[in-house]
């Protein structure tokens, strides 16, 4: 097992395209995602309901190195202070196979 | 023709069923379509309505009056939305005048489906090409709402969102608001329309055209879930926004009815451009906001148009443009 | 009239969609119906139903008659989960027996629509109202399987879920079940279906009645893939209880039969009270009782209601309790 | 009876909405039909074609004709992953190879369909069986991909994947492919098509039939979507995957009306038989495949039989197979 | 980046109207959820299907202080020892912006 | 609260079934998994689009105990090698109720 990085980062579903290139850009190769998340933030209650994904969020996981996550650390905090949203960071092993 | 057909839209199954979904909700019901099959229904309407445009318009073929109509929708989509936002900065801060402006100069293609469903009822004729205008007014207001928020913003040192520094610039979100999927598909469908040969359009005819109507109705039900459920957050907003949910709708309708009048313009075209003027989106805009403005208050402007503006169109607005449209047109 | 019609009634192509999702469980296929997709047509037999049902009301009105098949209905409803619930007793804890007892108390939608369906087919009449029997028999069981469970249950000090004490209390479970999506759906489609005019309820004819069946052997073949689902469950299930769910309904709907009897209910109605009686609810009452009694095992009623008493009523029940009624009925 | 019928194709709005879909994503439009109502008319797509073939075997009886279009079928679905297999190894590494040869030796059900929508439009006859014959048609070429990638593969201990040695056997994906959704319930559907009475079929016709065309159209924009969104993978495939993709199936369908020629194979029934060898298969193939050979790229043979293949086989392939046999057959 | 507990709860979907009101009534304003989680616990297999939620769960994912966790700890405790469920705790870093 | 292991997996979705079982197999009785996740990895991009589940992944999250973690390990990292995916874990308390 190898120690890293895990992100878990809860944006408005709409961003998730923005934030899917901001890893690319940087070249972040393994995250993963889903939509349909509710909650209740900063911003008001988003409840999934509408035609649009006006009030639905995205989750994201990522596990990276160290230096990941430090390269990516300000443009994520600039992302999400524009876009709102939070990023946890934690520890974890990754069962290498 | 007279006020009776206030009362008939009203007592309508397609409009009860609407209030049906406010009923459900205010009754606290669980009653709710599921996402994606709310978005299946919207899509399957455009698909609908914009076949049946471009199928029509093929038969009538083009004209000068087409075109002055076509003008006057994307005048009024660049119009509404300049002075909306002026109205609005008197009580709103810069990001919720300009969502809310752009919001109310866009329009809402299920207020539009409505009221042709509403002409099929009465059986008052209108031209294909009236879906062109619709798709023709969704994007500019967006433009000019962005436009404005970007003039009047302090011109402080955003922080980059995302990589590209142009990551949400006007252009990609108009771009992005050209591209649509509503727009696409009511566009594609009515180019589709206009090329197919009649007989093949005829064959789609059962699914187009038969069920048309209760998928409408059923549609509706789900605005009236959604539109309930939006209710609520005006609870906090202030008289000023709930006035101008109704008055400026109804402004933008005048205004539209004396252009109508000025071109004598056809009275069930007239009916539609009316509509559509005095339709406020809520599906497209908003989203489109929410990326381009995220710190103007969707909770705010997203209701101010589902919640008040569509049920009053719906309800009220449509049968009385037409009321006075009758009136004033031959 | 025969007990061909027992025959008939399982070569019908909706009743085979029924078997072949349990074949398609069986072969441990994975074809499976989408949950949204589950719902939307659920929605829409609902739909569909009560808006004919209502606009058959608002053609043969009320009278006496009504009101005494829709007393019968709702005692029924209070009768069967109390009865249900000390025969339950003798084998199932308390939680279980009145979760079970709520369950058979209640209605299955599925099983009326089929039954409606079933009337159709054999050019049968009916009375609309009986959509209203329908959603009156849908919340009482829910209350008496509550109540029961309080009162035997042991005045333990109960921990409190969530913050509010009342949280799952009877007034609000009952509250909820009167507000139960389906049911708001169908009263609320019944009532739009007697105040809109007939010609209105005729547009929308395509949808609610041209392609109602194929909607409803599509839905039926979901049913066979959940029912199939839930089969394996009763492996573990007792002897008991496998009787339980088929002679418990046989002994609802004789007891329907009877009342019907003494006081001569036209057939159809007839037909429809005995399968409202011997249905047992899957869907609304098992949703109720997760949360109001979470000890109780949703692995256990939910496939008696919904893996052998719903089968048994659309193959069997519906064909037998007709041919019953039909020999004894004038 | 001439190229025309090419133009006609394409003009077609069922084939319309295909490119229309291409035509989203090309402008990168948001435009999406949900996953769930996508399945939903996939499944209704092949509910209505099995019941169809299903009545129409009920009238035409069994005969030796029949049997010999059947036994073509299943030697051609042997075969196709065969040759196509060793032609693929000349540039592709084993689990690719496998895995497009099983694509391209199965069928896809949706290129079955159109083409059975083009002959309606033309009035050409054809019999139901040939339902059962794509459905035979879909299991053999996955086993024989993984019987040659078995064959061929080093016998290095491979790592056990799962509890169970043989989780993913070749025994196992087999019942898997066989069990697998969409063979079920076309299957399924032929079975009570068959022993369904005629005016019970007849009932189902609203759903069945009259809009049928309208969800194919409305699945086709679906599948112009899907395809679009696989395109661009296909940026860094190799000149030779991309004329594979268009020369094996115009190769199989060479063999098709060859043999169709040989033995006389009516028309319809002829053309169906080509496209179901021309085809390749998107859905349940890929997903076998994913499980069964996970080394293998889904990246490239899913673009390959959904980007290029299928439109192919819709636009230009249907069409052009039906001139050709015209020309050949009486 | 600052210290906060992050709470995962597995409840029953049908529970998740109280959840979020407990939430709400002690003060956490920021939490997340989603449904359609399938599992299996001491109250057996919960598979997604049917046509009500009675067999399908939901995922809450909240960060918040130690504070606010000491506060609810019991009556999150309460709740899930009556609608069943699990809770994992763990330390997390909130990027803050 | 007692110190748990806790894995959170993500593979293709079409694996889940035999993940299932893996577990069951193994006497890992608490899981919970949801599908509908997209994500880039070795296998590149799954963006959950189509008729099939070819390109969408599932989600798996499993408190357990060390023992039971250190049982099915080497199971899971064959498993993992085969199917491709991740395997994250991390320490956290369980909410025991
Ligand atoms: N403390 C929190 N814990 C978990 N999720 C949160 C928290 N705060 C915010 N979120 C999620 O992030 C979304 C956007 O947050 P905000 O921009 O603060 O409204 C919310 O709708 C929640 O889904
Ligand atoms: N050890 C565990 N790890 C992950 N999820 C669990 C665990 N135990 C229970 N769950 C989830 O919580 C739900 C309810 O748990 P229970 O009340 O124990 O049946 C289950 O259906 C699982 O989804
Ligand atoms: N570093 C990572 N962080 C989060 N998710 C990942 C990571 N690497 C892979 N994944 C997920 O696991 C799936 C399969 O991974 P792979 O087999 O590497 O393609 C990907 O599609 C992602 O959803
Ligand atoms: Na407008
Ligand atoms: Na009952
Ligand atoms: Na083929």
């Amino acid at each position: 097992m190898q120690a890293y990085k895990k992100l878990e980062i809860i944006i408005p579903k709409l961003e998730s395209r923005l934030l899917v290139k901001l890893l690319q850009n940087n070249g972040i190769k393994g995250y993963s995602y889903w939509g349909g998340v509710r909650g209740s933030g900063d911003r008001g209650l988003q409840d999934g309901e509408g035609l649009s994904d006006t009030f639905v969020n995205a989750c994201f996981v990522i596990a990276c190195s160290e230096e990941d996550f430090n390269r990516i650390k300000e443009k994520l905090r600039a992302f999400l202070s524009e876009a709102g949203g939070v990023c946890m960071v934690s520890d974890v092993n990754w069962l290498i196979h | 023709m007279n006020l009776e057909i206030l009362l008939n839209n009203f007592i309508n199954p397609t409009i009860l069923f609407f209030f049906l979904g406010l009923f459900a909700v205010w009754v606290r019901s669980d009653l709710a379509i599921p996402s994606q099959v709310s978005k299946f229904l919207s899509y399957y309407l455009l698909f609908c309505i914009g076949l049946k445009g471009g199928a029509e318009l093929s038969h009538s073929g083009l004209n000068a009056h087409i075109f002055i109509v076509l003008a006057i929708a994307v005048v009024m989509a660049l119009l509404v939305p300049l002075y909306s936002f002026f109205i609005l900065r008197r009580r709103f801060n810069l990001f919720d005048s300009a969502a809310i402006a752009a919001t109310y100069g866009s329009v809402s293609a299920v207020t539009f489906i409505t009221a042709i469903n509403f002409l099929q009822e009465n059986e008052a004729p209108f031209g294909g090409y009236m879906v062109a205008a619709m798709a023709l007014m969704e994007a500019p207001a967006i433009i000019v709402g962005l436009v404005l928020a970007d003039m009047y913003r302090q011109k402080e040192a955003q922080p980059p969102k995302g990589e590209e520094p142009g990551a949400s610039s006007i252009r990609m979100v108009v771009r992005e608001a050209m591209a649509n999927g509503s727009v696409v598909l009511i566009m594609g469908s009515f180019v589709i329309g206009i090329v197919s040969s009649d007989s093949s359009v005829a064959t789609l005819a059962p699914f187009t055209q038969d069920i048309f109507k209760g998928m409408l109705a059923f549609f509706l039900l789900d605005m009236g879930l959604l539109a309930g459920r939006r209710l609520s957050a005006l609870r906090q907003a202030s008289g000023f926004a709930l006035r101008f949910s109704v008055l400026v709708p109804m402004a933008n309708a005048s205004i539209a009815i004396g252009l109508a009048y000025l071109l004598q313009v056809d009275k069930g075209d007239a009916l539609l451009l009316t509509v559509l003027c005095a339709s406020a989106s809520y599906i497209a805009v908003p989203a489109a906001m929410r990326i381009s403005l995220p710190k103007a208050n969707a909770g705010l402007y997203v209701p101010m148009s589902l919640a008040i503006t569509f049920p009053f169109n719906i309800v009220l607005g449509i049968p009385l443009y037409y009321y006075i449209l009758n009136q004033i047109l031959s």
